[in-house]
C-alpha cells in the first residue's frame, strides 16, 4: 500500500510541469494543454485524499472538474479557432495587443 | 499498488508530462498528453475510482484530447524549433523553471509533511458507478444541475466562436 | 490462484480468438456477399489444390491466402513520415476495438471441476463506461495513422475520422443512457442475465422491446464509428485516394482492415449482449427448458452452455451480415449529411429517448 | 384649548386636493383647451363650495372648535414627527374662503382673459397647482407643511411672473420675486427650525405641530421669543413685500393680470400676514418684535404710497398701492389687532382683486396698452369696467359704508388706542395719499378726453361677460364685504372679531369709547375725502398743475418716480458686491482650486499610469509568472506556520 502523501507528492510534481509548461511554451495550444495537465494532477489530489477519507466526495469533484475542462477545451479551442482566423498565430508572443 | 508500481507509473506520468511541456511538436505534445492522462486514469484504478478511472479515459482521452488533435491538425501546426530553445525569454524560461522547481519543493514538502494515516479498506461498491451516482444526485445535485447548464453554455460558446461570420 | 490466472487467460484467449476467427469468416462474407448482391462470382482465383480437387475451395482459400498475401506484401513506409506514429498508428486503431470484446460476455457461467467459470474475459462494473472509453480511444489510430504519414489525403482522412469519431460517440454513448436506465446497472454480464426472463411468460424480455428506438440509435452510431460505408468518408476513396491509410500497405494496412472488420464483430457484439439477450436462448435456463405453460426439460449444464455460447455467436454472425448488407446497399453520405445526422437527427433522438425513458421509469415505479 | 373642541374629519383635504387635481389636468390634457379653460375655473369652484361646507359645519360647532384632518403621517423621525394633517378653525376659514372664492372669480375671469394666449393650458396648471400649495399654507395644520405651502407658493409665482417668458424683462421678473423671496424664505427657515428647537416638549417632543407651537411658546424667554419673531418677520416681509424686501411685488406686474389678482394681491402677499396671525402668540411673547412689525408697516405703508403718487403704469400703481395696503396689515399686526389685520385682508382681498381685474379688462380694452398718460375717457366705452373700478376706488380710499373704510379705520383705531400716536398719523396721512393716487389713476384712466393713439382709440371696448361678470361681483363685496366687520357698538359690530378671537385673541386697548373712535373716524375721512379732491382738482379741473408741480419739485418728484432709487440702492450695495464675489470665487475657488484639485487628482493618476503600464507586457506568461511568485509567496507563508 503505497502512502497517500506519495500520490500527493506525484499529483506536486505533475502540478509543477504543468505551471512550467504555461510560463515557457508560446504555441497557445500547448499552453492550454499544460493547464490541463495541471487540471489532472490537481484531479490526482482529489482522487487521494478521497481514497485516504473512504468518501467519494472528491471524485465528484474532479467529475465537476472534468465537466469543467470539457466546456474549457471546447470554448478555448473554439476562440484560438478565431484567433488563428483573425491573426494567423497561435504564438503568445505575438497575441499580446493588450498592452501599453 | 506496490511501491515498485508505483514508482514505475510515476516515473512514467513525470516523462511524459514533461514531454508535454517540452517536446517542440505541438502533435507529439498533445500524444504525451494522452499518455499521462491514460496513466493518470490507471493509477486512479489503484486508487479504486473505477468510475473516475473510465471518465477520464472517455473525457479527456477520448473526446478533449482528440479535439485538441483535431484543431492542431486543423491549424497544420509544424514544429517550432524556437518554442523550447531560442535565445529570447531566457529571462521568463528561467524564472519559469526556477518558480516550477520551488513550487513543486514546497508542494511536496507541504504534502509529505500531512500526518495522514494509512487508510482504511475501502467500503463495498467505493468508487463505483452506484456509489459515485448517489452522492453525485443528492449531495451535489444542485452543482450537477448548474454543470449541465455550463455545459450548455459552452455549445453555443464554442458554436458562436467558432462560426465563420458573413462579411 | 493459479487457476483463477488460468481461468482468465483461457477466457481472454477465447475471446481473442473468437473475435479474430469471426473477423476471418466475414472476409470472406464479404468478397462472396457483395458479389452475391453484384451479381458476379468473387473471389475466385485462389485454388490452392484446383489441380487435385475436382472443386474449388474457395472459402477456405480466400480465407487463407487473402492474410498470407497481406502480410507478406512489401511494408512502405514514406519518406518524411513520422517513423514511430507511422509505426504505432495501426495497433493503436486494433489494439482498443479487440479489448473492447474482453467485457462483453459470450455465456453464462461455466462449472468445471469445482471452478464456476464466468464466460467473459473480465468482469468489470462499469463495463459499458470500458466499452465507450476503448471505442473513444480507436481514433487515435487513425489520427496518428494519418498524420505520421506526411501526406495530404491522410491528413485530411485524418481529420475527417476524429471529427466523425467524436461525433458519433455522444450519439452512442446517449443512446446506452437509457439501455442503463432500463436495466439499472453498467455491467454486462448483468444485463445479459437480465434479458433472461420473460415478459408475460412468453416474450423473452431483450432490450430491445425496451429500447427499439435506442437500438436503432446505437446501430447507426456502431456503423458510423466503424467508418464503414456509408460512412466512410475518412477512406472516401473517390476523394482522398484512401483516406488515412493511403500511405500504409503490407501489414500495416492489413491492420487497418482487421480493426474494421473487428469493429464489425464488436458493434455486432454489443448490439446482441444490449438488445438483442445476448446469449440467452429463450426458455433456456441455467437448468434447463421452461416453456411456457409448465413444460419443463432438464438438460446437463455443457450442453446448455454449449447452446448458449451458439446462440451468441450465431446472433453475432446475423449482425455482421446485416452490417455488410448495409455496406454493399447504400451510397456514401457527404460530410455535411454526416453532420447533420449524427448532431441533428441522432443527438435529439437519443435526448428523447433518454427522456421518454426516464418518464416511463418513473411512472412504472 | 380643550381637546374636546378638536372635530376629527376627512374632508378638507377634498379642499386642496381639488386644484391639484385641476393642475393634473391641465397638465395632462394640455391639448383638450376647452377641456382646460372650463375644467380648472369649476374645479376651484368646487373646491370653493366645499369649502363653504366645511366653514358652515364649523360654524355649528361650538365656538372655537376647530375641524381636524389627519392624512397621513408624514415624517416620524426619533423625537420629531410632523403630520400631513388639516386644520378648519376660524383663522384658516376665513383665510380658505377668501382664497377659494376670490380665487374661483379670478380663475373665471382669466378663462376669458387667458381664452387667445396659446399656453393657456400651462396657465391653468400653475395656476391651479398655486391655489393647491395657497390652500396648502392655509389649512396646514403643522408649520412644516405650512412651509410646503409657503414655498409652493412662492414656486408658482415665479413660475407666473416669467409666464410670458419669451421677453427677457418678465423672465427677470420672476427671478428677481424668487431671489427675494429666498433671502426671506431662509429667515423663516431659520425661525421655524429655532422654534422647534426651543419648543422642544417633555420628554424631548419636538413638533411643528400648531397646537404644539401655541402650548409651548408663551413659554419662550423673551429674547429667544424675539430672535424666533423677527426671522418670521423676516419671511414674512419677504413673501408680503414689506420693508426691505418688498422689490420683488412691483416688478412682480410682468405676470398676467389675473396673476397680479390673484397672487399679488388677493392671497399670496397675504401669506406673511396669515403666518403671522397664525403664529401671534410667538409675536405676543415679544413685544419688541411687535413693534418692530408695527413699525415697518407703518413704514412700507407711507413708503409706497408715496411712490405711487407718481407711477404712470396702471398696473404698477395697484401694485405699489398693494405694498400700502400690505403695510397697514402689518401695522395692525404690530399693534397686537390680528383680527383687524386679517379683516383688512379679507376686504382687501376683495377691492385689490376688483382693481387689477379691472385693469386688466382696460389693458385687454386697450390693446395692451399700460400706461394711463395714454388713457383717458374710457368711462363712455368700458362701463362697466368704470364703475366697477369706481367701486373698487372708493372702497380703497376709505369712503365711508365701502369695505375698506371699515377695516381701514378699524386699524388706524386699534393703532391710535393702544397708544401708537405717531403711527396712527402716518396711517391717517398714508390713507389721504391713497385717496389721492387713487383717484388720480381713476382719473386719468376714465376721465376727460382719450388720449391714446387713435387707432387703440378707435377699438376700446368693453370686455365680454365672462370678465365683467366677476367685475360686477368682486364690485358688490367691495361695496358690502366690509359691513361682516363692523365697528364695535354698531348694529352687530364686532362680530368679525369675536369669530376669530378664539384663534387670535383680543386686541389689548388702552384707549376706549365710541366717541374718539368716531372722531378719528371723521378725520380720516375728511383727509381721505381732501386727497381725492386734490387729484379731482390736479387732474379734472387743471390738468397742467401736475407737469408744474412736477417742475416745481423735481427733486422730490425725481426721487419718486425714480421710486427713491431702492432698485439701483440694492444693485450697487448688494448685488453688484455679490456678482463680484462670485466671480471671484469662481475664478480664485472654483477654476484654481477646486478644478485644479480635480484635474490634479486626475493628472497624478494618469502620471501613475504612465509609469506603470510599462509593467502591461500584453504577454500572458509574464502576468502568469507573476501569479506564481504570489502562489509561491503564499506557499512559504503556510510552510512557516
Amino acid at each position: 500500500m503505497v502512502p497517500t502523501g506519495w500520490y500527493l507528492a506525484l499529483s506536486a510534481v505533475l502540478f509543477a510541469i504543468g505551471t512550467v509548461g504555461v510560463l515557457v511554451r508560446r504555441n497557445v495550444i500547448v499552453i492550454f494543454m499544460a493547464i490541463e495537465l495541471m487540471l489532472n494532477a490537481v484531479n490526482l489530489t482529489f482522487v487521494a485524499l478521497a481514497r485516504q477519507l473512504g468518501t467519494v466526495d472528491g471524485q465528484v469533484v474532479v467529475f465537476f472538474t472534468m465537466t469543467v475542462a470539457a466546456s474549457e477545451a471546447a470554448v478555448g479551442l473554439a476562440i484560438i479557432l478565431a484567433v488563428f482566423r483573425n491573426r494567423a498565430t497561435v504564438n503568445a508572443d505575438e497575441l499580446a495587443s493588450l498592452r501599453w | 499498488m506496490g511501491p515498485l508500481t508505483f514508482a514505475a507509473l510515476a516515473a512514467g506520468l513525470v516523462a511524459s508530462a514533461l514531454t508535454v511541456v517540452l517536446h517542440p511538436n505541438p502533435v507529439k505534445s498533445a500524444l504525451a498528453l494522452v499518455v499521462t492522462l491514460f496513466l493518470l486514469a490507471v493509477v486512479f484504478v489503484f486508487l479504486e475510482a473505477h468510475m473516475i478511472a473510465a471518465l477520464q479515459v472517455i473525457v479527456y482521452a477520448g473526446a478533449i484530447m482528440v479535439l485538441f488533435l483535431f484543431v492542431i491538425m486543423l491549424l497544420n501546426l509544424q514544429d517550432d524549433a524556437a518554442e523550447t530553445r531560442g535565445s529570447d525569454r531566457i529571462a521568463l524560461r528561467a524564472g519559469a523553471w526556477l518558480g516550477g522547481g520551488v513550487l513543486a519543493g514546497e508542494l511536496v514538502t507541504l504534502f509529505l509533511r500531512l500526518p495522514l494515516a494509512a487508510p482504511s479498506a475501502a467500503p463495498e461498491g467505493y468508487g463505483g458507478a452506484a456509489v459515485v451516482a448517489r452522492s453525485l444526485f443528492t449531495d451535489y445535485l444542485l452543482p450537477f444541475e448548474l454543470t449541465s447548464i455550463l455545459l450548455l453554455i459552452a455549445v453555443v460558446g464554442a458554436v458562436v466562436l467558432a462560426q465563420r461570420r458573413e462579411a | 490462484m493459479w487457476a483463477d490466472a488460468g481461468i482468465a487467460a483461457a477466457t481472454s484467449l477465447v475471446v481473442l480468438l473468437l473475435v479474430l476467427s469471426l473477423c476471418f469468416v466475414l472476409l470472406w462474407v464479404e468478397r462472396k456477399g457483395s458479389a452475391l448482391i453484384q451479381d458476379r462470382i468473387g473471389a475466385n482465383r485462389a485454388n490452392i489444390f484446383g489441380g487435385i480437387l475436382p472443386f474449388n475451395l474457395g472459402i477456405v482459400n480466400t480465407m487463407i491466402a487473402d492474410p498470407i498475401k497481406m502480410f507478406t506484401k512489401e511494408d512502405v513506409v514514406p519518406a518524411d513520415a513520422d517513423k514511430l506514429l507511422h509505426f504505432l498508428g495501426p495497433f493503436l486503431a486494433v489494439f482498443p476495438v479487440l479489448v473492447i470484446f474482453a467485457v462483453v460476455p459470450f455465456g453464462d457461467v461455466l462449472v468445471i471441476g469445482g471452478h464456476s467459470v464466468d464466460l467473459q474475459a473480465a468482469h468489470l462494473d462499469v463495463g459499458i463506461l470500458y466499452v465507450l472509453a476503448m471505442s473513444g480511444l480507436a481514433v487515435y489510430g487513425i489520427v496518428l495513422g494519418g498524420w505520421a504519414s506526411n501526406s495530404r489525403w491522410a491528413l485530411l482522412g485524418a481529420i475527417r475520422g476524429s471529427a466523425q469519431m467524436i461525433s458519433y460517440e455522444i450519439a452512442m454513448g446517449l443512446a446506452l443512457i437509457g439501455t442503463v436506465m432500463t436495466f439499472g446497472t453498467l455491467d454486462l454480464q448483468a444485463i445479459a442475465r437480465a434479458q433472461g426472463a420473460h415478459l408475460w411468460g412468453v416474450v423473452p424480455a431483450w432490450g430491445v422491446l425496451y429500447q427499439p428506438l435506442g437500438f436503432l440509435i446505437f446501430l447507426i452510431a456502431g456503423i458510423a464509428e466503424s467508418k464503414r460505408v456509408p460512412f466512410d468518408i475518412p477512406e472516401g476513396e473517390s476523394e482522398l485516394t484512401c483516406g488515412f491509410f493511403t500511405e500504409y500497405s503490407g501489414s500495416k494496412q492489413a491492420c487497418f482492415m482487421l480493426s474494421d472488420f473487428a469493429e464489425i464483430v464488436v458493434v455486432s457484439g454489443l448490439v446482441t449482449t444490449l438488445f438483442f439477450g445476448a446469449w440467452q436462448v429463450p426458455f433456456l435456463a441455467r437448468d434447463g427448458w421452461h416453456f411456457p405453460g409448465g413444460l419443463t426439460l432438464a438438460m446437463p449444464h455443457l450442453a446448455i452452455v454449449a447452446l448458449q455460447v451458439a446462440s451468441f455467436i450465431l446472433k453475432v454472425l446475423l449482425f455482421c451480415c446485416l452490417q455488410i448488407l448495409v455496406r454493399w446497399s447504400l451510397p456514401r453520405y457527404r460530410y455535411d449529411q454526416l453532420m447533420d445526422l449524427g448532431w441533428k437527427r441522432l443527438l435529439p433522438l437519443a435526448l428523447v429517448n433518454v427522456l421518454v425513458t426516464g418518464i416511463v421509469i418513473v411512472l412504472a415505479g | 384649548m380643550p381637546e374636546t373642541l378638536v372635530i376629527p374629519t376627512s374632508t378638507l383635504w377634498v379642499i386642496a386636493a381639488l386644484p391639484l387635481a385641476g393642475f393634473l389636468v391641465a397638465t395632462f390634457g394640455g391639448r383638450a383647451r376647452r377641456l382646460v379653460q372650463v375644467g380648472a375655473p369649476l374645479l376651484v369652484g368646487a373646491s370653493f363650495a366645499v369649502a363653504i361646507a366645511a366653514v358652515l359645519s364649523l360654524a355649528r360647532a361650538p365656538e372655537g372648535s376647530r375641524l381636524v384632518d389627519h392624512v397621513y403621517t408624514w415624517i416620524a423621525a426619533g423625537p420629531f414627527h410632523a403630520d400631513v394633517t388639516f386644520r378648519l378653525d376660524a383663522l384658516s376659514a376665513v383665510m380658505t374662503l377668501v382664497v377659494t372664492g376670490v380665487g374661483f372669480l379670478i380663475h373665471v375671469y382669466a378663462a376669458g382673459y387667458m381664452a387667445e394666449d396659446e399656453s393657456l393650458a400651462r396657465f391653468f396648471a400653475y395656476l391651479n397647482l398655486f391655489m393647491f400649495a395657497m390652500l396648502l399654507l392655509v389649512l396646514a395644520d403643522n408649520l412644516l407643511l405650512l412651509f410646503v405651502g409657503w414655498e409652493g407658493v412662492g414656486l408658482c409665482s415665479y413660475l407666473l411672473i416669467g409666464f410670458w417668458y419669451e421677453k427677457d424683462e418678465n423672465a427677470a421678473a420672476g427671478k428677481k420675486a424668487f431671489v427675494v423671496n429666498r433671502i426671506g424664505d431662509m429667515g423663516f427657515v431659520l425661525g421655524l427650525l429655532l422654534l422647534a428647537w426651543s419648543t422642544t416638549g417633555p420628554g424631548g417632543a419636538m413638533s411643528l405641530d400648531i397646537a404644539h407651537v401655541e402650548r409651548h411658546a408663551a413659554a419662550l424667554g423673551a429674547g429667544t421669543a424675539t430672535a424666533v419673531a423677527l426671522l418670521l418677520l423676516v419671511g414674512a416681509t419677504g413673501k408680503s413685500a414689506q420693508l426691505p424686501l418688498y422689490v420683488w411685488l412691483p416688478d412682480a406686474m410682468a405676470g398676467p393680470t389675473p396673476v397680479s389678482a390673484l397672487i399679488h394681491a388677493a392671497t399670496m402677499v397675504t401669506a406673511g400676514v396669515y403666518m403671522i396671525a397664525r403664529l401671534h402668540t410667538v409675536f405676543l411673547a415679544s413685544p419688541v418684535a411687535l413693534e418692530v412689525v408695527a413699525i415697518v408697516g407703518a413704514a412700507t405703508a407711507l413708503f409706497a404710497a408715496t411712490i405711487a403718487l407718481v407711477q404712470n403704469d396702471i398696473k404698477r400703481v395697484l401694485a405699489y398701492s398693494t405694498v400700502s395696503q400690505l403695510g397697514f396689515m402689518f401695522l395692525a399686526l404690530g399693534v397686537g389687532a390680528f383680527a383687524t389685520a386679517i379683516f383688512h385682508v379679507v376686504t382687501h382681498a376683495f377691492f385689490k382683486a376688483l382693481l387689477f381685474l379691472a385693469a386688466g379688462s382696460v389693458i385687454h380694452g386697450m390693446s395692451g396698452e399700460q400706461d394711463i398718460q395714454q388713457m383717458g375717457g374710457l368711462r363712455k366705452r368700458m362701463p362697466v369696467t368704470w364703475w366697477t373700478f369706481l367701486a373698487g376706488t372708493l372702497a380703497i380710499a376709505g369712503a365711508p359704508g365701502f369695505a375698506g373704510f371699515f377695516s381701514k379705520d378699524e386699524i388706524l383705531w386699534h393703532t391710535w388706542a393702544t397708544g401708537h400716536h405717531l403711527l396712527w398719523l402716518v396711517g391717517v396721512v398714508t390713507a389721504a395719499l391713497t385717496a389721492f393716487y387713487m383717484f388720480r389713476l381713476l382719473l386719468l384712466t376714465f376721465a376727460g378726453k382719450s388720449r391714446a393713439a387713435p387707432e387703440v382709440a378707435h377699438h376700446v371696448h368693453e370686455s365680454p361677460a365672462v370678465m365683467t361678470v366677476p367685475l360686477v361681483v368682486l364690485a358688490l363685496l367691495s361695496v358690502g364685504g366690509g359691513w361682516v366687520g363692523l365697528p364695535e357698538g354698531w348694529l352687530w359690530g364686532g362680530a368679525f372679531g369675536r369669530f376669530l378671537a378664539p384663534v387670535t385673541g383680543e386686541p389689548h386697548l388702552t384707549a376706549h369709547g365710541a366717541g374718539v373712535e368716531g372722531a378719528l373716524m371723521l378725520v380720516t375721512t375728511l383727509l381721505a375725502a381732501g386727497g381725492a379732491g386734490i387729484a379731482y382738482f390736479f387732474y379734472v379741473r387743471m390738468p397742467g398743475l401736475p407737469l408744474v408741480m412736477a417742475w416745481r419739485l423735481a427733486p422730490v418728484y425725481n426721487l419718486l418716480v425714480g421710486k427713491y432709487w431702492i432698485d439701483e440702492l440694492y444693485a450697487a450695495l448688494v448685488v453688484r458686491p455679490y456678482v463680484r464675489l462670485s466671480q471671484a470665487l469662481w475664478h480664485v475657488v472654483d477654476q484654481v482650486l477646486i478644478d485644479g484639485a480635480v484635474n490634479g487628482t486626475a493628472a497624478a493618476v494618469m502620471i501613475n499610469g504612465q509609469l506603470w503600464r510599462y509593467v502591461q507586457s500584453g504577454n500572458v506568461q509574464h502576468y502568469a509568472l507573476v501569479f506564481l511568485g504570489g502562489a509561491i509567496v503564499l506557499l512559504s507563508y503556510y510552510l512557516q506556520r
